[in-house]
């Protein structure tokens, strides 16, 4: 039987067999030296490979994501860890004003081969400036690739594909996700970006849903199977570029869809999601409107019980589930 | 005043007022020697980052600010909070969410704040507070109002961005706000030598024009002098002045911290300068304290932090509706 | 007859009359002393409020945010001038990190009464980094406000509303629009935020259109007319908060939307819109899919012709109405 | 090489060289002319920024890069890209949005870059570039290669985070990147006086513990001397130098600026220090060119800028296809 690692692991794993293999990968970011980064992904990583290419960097995210997107521009392929997907909101300017738009607006040539993984999601109790789910905000901008792992599985083959990509991507892990294990084989694998998962198949509804979503969906799934409710779990495991093909393909199949991420509803990608499929030829299949679950519109809360009830839990989805069968 | 043959005390403080610091001081160390209790126990959410061995810096620079004076904090608050006039109690209840606490129990440990009282809040984002800090002055100026502002954060911070726009606006515009680098030597574990290429991070005030002063973080009357200067300055319109309070973190950076980036003789040496403990033999040694006052003062303040954990635990929670309260948008 | 002025004037007037009223309001911003802003829009400010309250600052995007978020919270009314809307990456995690979250985060206590004008928008061939429309980043953020006017006499009656607000308002001004006039009372008045305006009463499809591309589907709207098509052009002015009711209504009426913003389509704030009408009892009225317009997935190009592909024109909008009356 | 009484030039240039730097400065300054008289004319789409006046900071820095050495630039970052070696005619084709630009039309003059010649781009956000020169540095520290990365800004550029992070940056990692400061005086209309406490911009560099010179940024042999020396210094791996260049744009702006912010004395003032002028007076002093010669070198590039002027209107305009090409995301 294949060993199963934690998806923290699977992260660390891609991560050192290529850097093993290609001198030009390095990581910079705050505390990923010794410390092994604010949630041990780097743990044990400096010992192997130096500082130089564990490059520890002081509190400057515009600085270092700068420096990344330049040392990318001229040869390297840096992975910028940024300790808390929060803090792109300083490390912003480089990403979209430069990163995302310089081979574009340099005609074509110039490439800036990187990638930015960063922590998110809430329920660490870290309250409202170290919790939140800002995707749909890269999301937007082209020139920006946006990876979303839910399993360690995922998680290696889609770094080994960011850090293969001659672009800039963001890849989000997610907090809570960092301890749940999966089987993950030794060797490299790389899944392809664009390449959407159905996590588990299913007739009657189909729900779309990101990173930890994709657990809760699966868990909700099960409930609604006793009650002979099947469900379609699609995790598109990256929202730039979507799968549209795979995501349609199933609200065809089931008529009726679902979308669930951990950002904030209002203007979340939910709507980017939703909205392309109701664009769709799967269109005319839908036998109910579509639904979107996420956030809620306000900051998130320090108090645990008020965190929870910030972002969509297993049973909102199944009564979510269960409004939306009843509307068929 | 004179306090002993090498201390000398600028400021007029009252004996009372100085024993009020010693206690204080302790205040905030137990306080925060609770919560690291309590973390190690699991029992409160989140995450938290404690000031032991930093008192000196938070009650010295607050001891001359009276209730129109503002400060901003950072991640590693409750000092400054206490400092600033926060009571335990409140503190305790906002770390335990309940509705008591200071942000009702939606901030927590990185977002206490007390507008009302002065303080503008902790800040879960490194530097985030500075150019708020300087907006706070920049309404005293407005407004020709007569408040400070006392800007605290760490040696870490002053490597973002924010550090460097926000000083050069207060300096431009000749602010009263006073800039307090606790510079406790690390980041969350990097080492400002290894950070930094300058001796000291108060040289950096050179790249605004400013003041730059160095003090030892650990000893309150050294904290109370170059603050009381700076406050001056502040107040006659003279602008602002950077502060470099040198001190050391006795726990590690949050909950969860091997400290593998430091040595623990290093640590030795720094518990060497307790400042807590020099403090008291000051105070002894001008005869303000006795060993017995002092013991009973730290009985005291052991005893409210208990009373401050049974007010919290006996608060009410919020309920699922306040979600959305103080929602606007 | 009323007279007319420029959307810029009533800008500016908006914040004249109330600087006159109110000591407390300031403006703040690079180059808005002599020169009058990067567009001119505080010219001749300086010379009546003196440069204490029309306060040049420094090229510092993310202290000068700060100092106005920090000056609100302690009892000013700042009006922070932010001379490219595509600069707000620099300011973001203050208006973000800070200004949204200061009221819920301190339990109540505390406000930030400010206004953040920025113009936004492609057209003037200032290319990749001086064109985009990035407000759908700021609509994704519980605790913060964010307006879009259309015409003059929008521009000041929401400037005056965001000005009275008590919390922050993000306001974007187009840089095409400055120019253009309309009739605007000189007193002052006040348009509620979350009151979109319909612009235009048809019967046949609805057009939710935002900033310039409002005029881009009166445009159309003639247009179709002279076919005997009757288009309702709907302007919801602001986008927090979003006039659902008046949107819904529309389409419930006419039983066809499109929605058509510059911004980029992907992850554009029309994924918000669309989905809010489809997860709305508008959905069972819906004949057709719903549509919508948005800039192209690419950073925006400096050559005019390409500038102008970016973004949906009239032509794209006459043909978007086509397709949904033929799927109707 | 003592080139006259008073100037040494430090480095060995022939005289081949030196008239060649004589030359670029006048297709400089005769490129934004161009650019200058067509912008007033409406014939150019967008906007732009004149170096006219700076031409002495451009080619005396780059005056001694080979083409494996790097430089960012700026939004008025014309003569950067022509003292890197971008020939008139891709430039002019750009401002033109023209598919032989050098992106082809879709950078416009804000982001003219030519990667594989070491142009590593021009840049809408000021000091946006500034921590894209670190990481090019970077590279060269890490890849073990032994170019130099040449990082110019404005002096309003130091106000922003940017500058600030990326220095220290630079400092702590002993890169080889060499920060020069175009101090002309003023940002759009901001006087870098009002803006900063400091009187030079190269105090600046006391806050990264870094060497920090001020130069006459309109003396090109100054220019290169303390570039020589930065570049030595980065060669071998001692890291940055912050150069200031004390110079003045002569035109406004961009392309509306009534110059409400300065006088017409001051311009008057600085129009006699102009840069070219300067420097053949010092190359006729020292007997490398002559008054006709220099007139003549004038008038090729005046015919040069024709030609590129002809080559742009005469090149294709992209099809609206090309909106999608180079997308990947
Ligand atoms: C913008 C930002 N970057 C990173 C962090 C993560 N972080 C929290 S505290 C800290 C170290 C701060 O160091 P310093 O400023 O010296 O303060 P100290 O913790 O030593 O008191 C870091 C990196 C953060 N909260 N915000
Ligand atoms: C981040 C950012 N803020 C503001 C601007 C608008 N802007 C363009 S150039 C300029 C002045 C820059 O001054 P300086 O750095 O001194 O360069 P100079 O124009 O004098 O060459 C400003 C404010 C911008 N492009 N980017
Ligand atoms: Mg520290
Ligand atoms: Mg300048």
């Amino acid at each position: 039987m294949m060993r199963e690692i934690t998806y923290l692991e699977a992260v660390r794993e891609a991560m050192s067999i290529e850097m093993r293999k290609n001198d030009d990968v390095y990581i910079l970011g705050e505390d990923i030296g010794v410390y092994g980064g604010a949630f041990g992904v780097t743990r044990g990583m400096i010992e192997e490979f130096g500082p130089e290419r564990i490059r520890n960097t002081p509190i400057s995210e515009a600085g270092i994501a700068g420096a990344a997107v330049g040392s990318a521009l001229t040869g390297m392929r840096p992975i910028l860890e940024l300790q808390f997907s929060d803090f792109i909101t300083i490390a912003l300017d480089q990403m979209v004003n430069q990163a995302a738009k310089i081979r574009y607006m340099y005609g074509g040539k110039g490439k800036v081969p990187m990638v930015l993984r960063t922590p998110s999601g809430s329920g660490t109790g870290a309250a409202a400036q170290h919790s939140q789910s800002l995707e749909a905000w890269v999301a937007h901008i082209p020139g920006l690739k946006v990876v979303q792992p839910s399993t360690a599985y995922d998680a290696k083959g889609l770094l080994k594909a960011a850090m293969d990509d001659e672009n800039p991507v963001i890849f989000y892990e997610h907090k809570l996700l960092y301890k749940t294990s999966s089987a993950v084989p030794e060797e490299e694998y790389s899944i392809p970006l664009g390449k959407a998962d159905i996590k588990r198949e299913g007739t009657d509804v189909t729900i779309v849903a990101t990173a930890i979503m994709v657990h809760k969906s699966l868990e909700a799934a099960k409930e609604l199977e006793k009650e002979g409710i099947s469900v379609e779990v699609i995790d598109p495991r990256t929202i730039v570029p979507l799968d549209e093909e795979t995501i349609v393909n199933s609200v065809k199949k089931t008529g009726k869809v679902i979308v669930v991420h951990e950002a904030v509803k209002r203007g979340g990608i939910g709507g980017e999601i939703a909205s392309m499929i109701a664009e769709s030829e799967a269109f005319d299949y839908l036998d109910a409107p579509i639904k979107r679950l996420g956030g809620a519109s306000s900051p998130i809360p320090y108090n645990p019980e008020l965190e929870k009830a910030h972002v969509p839990q297993v049973s909102d989805i199944i009564k979510a589930v269960k409004e939306t069968l009843n509307r068929a | 005043m004179q306090l002993t043959k090498e201390k000398l005390l600028v400021p007029e403080l009252s004996n009372d007022k100085l024993i009020d610091l010693y206690k204080q001081m302790w205040q905030i160390r137990l306080f925060d020697e609770k919560v690291d209790e309590f973390f190690a126990k699991g029992m409160i959410h989140g995450t938290t980052h404690l000031a032991v061995g930093q008192e000196a810096s938070a009650a010295g620079v607050c001891a001359l600010l009276t209730l129109e004076d503002k400060i901003t904090s950072t991640h590693r608050g409750h000092g400054h909070c206490i400092a600033k006039g926060a009571t335990a109690d409140k503190m305790m209840a906002e770390l335990f969410g309940r509705t008591t606490g200071y942000c009702k129990g939606k901030g927590g440990s990185m977002h206490i704040a007390d507008v009302d009282m002065g303080n503008l809040g902790a800040n879960g984002i490194v530097a985030g507070g500075i150019p708020l800090a300087v907006g706070s002055a920049l309404t005293a100026k407005m407004k020709k109002l007569d408040y400070v502002t006392v800007c605290f954060f760490g040696d870490g911070a002053t490597n973002e961005g924010s550090f460097h726009e926000a000083v050069n606006l207060a300096a431009i515009w000749d602010l009263p706000v006073i800039f307090v680098c606790e510079n406790n030597q690390y980041g969350m574990s990097g080492p400002v030598k290894e950070m930094t290429r300058v001796e000291n991070i108060a040289d950096r005030a050179h790249a605004y024009g400013i003041p730059g002063v160095v003090a030892d973080g650990n000893d309150i009357i050294e904290m109370i002098n170059v603050t009381d200067e700076a406050i001056k300055r502040a107040r006659s319109g003279k602008g602002p002045t950077l502060i470099e309070a040198k001190t050391y973190r006795w726990k590690g950076h949050s909950k969860s911290d091997a400290k593998k980036y430091r040595t623990r003789e290093e640590e030795q040496e720094w518990r060497k300068k307790d400042p807590i403990k020099r403090y008291k033999e000051i105070l002894i040694e001008a005869g303000i304290l006795t060993e017995e006052k002092a013991e009973e003062i730290r009985l005291a303040v052991k005893q409210e932090i208990e009373d401050a954990v049974k007010f919290a635990e006996e608060s009410p929670k919020p309920t699922l509706d306040d979600l959305l309260t103080d929602v606007y948008a």
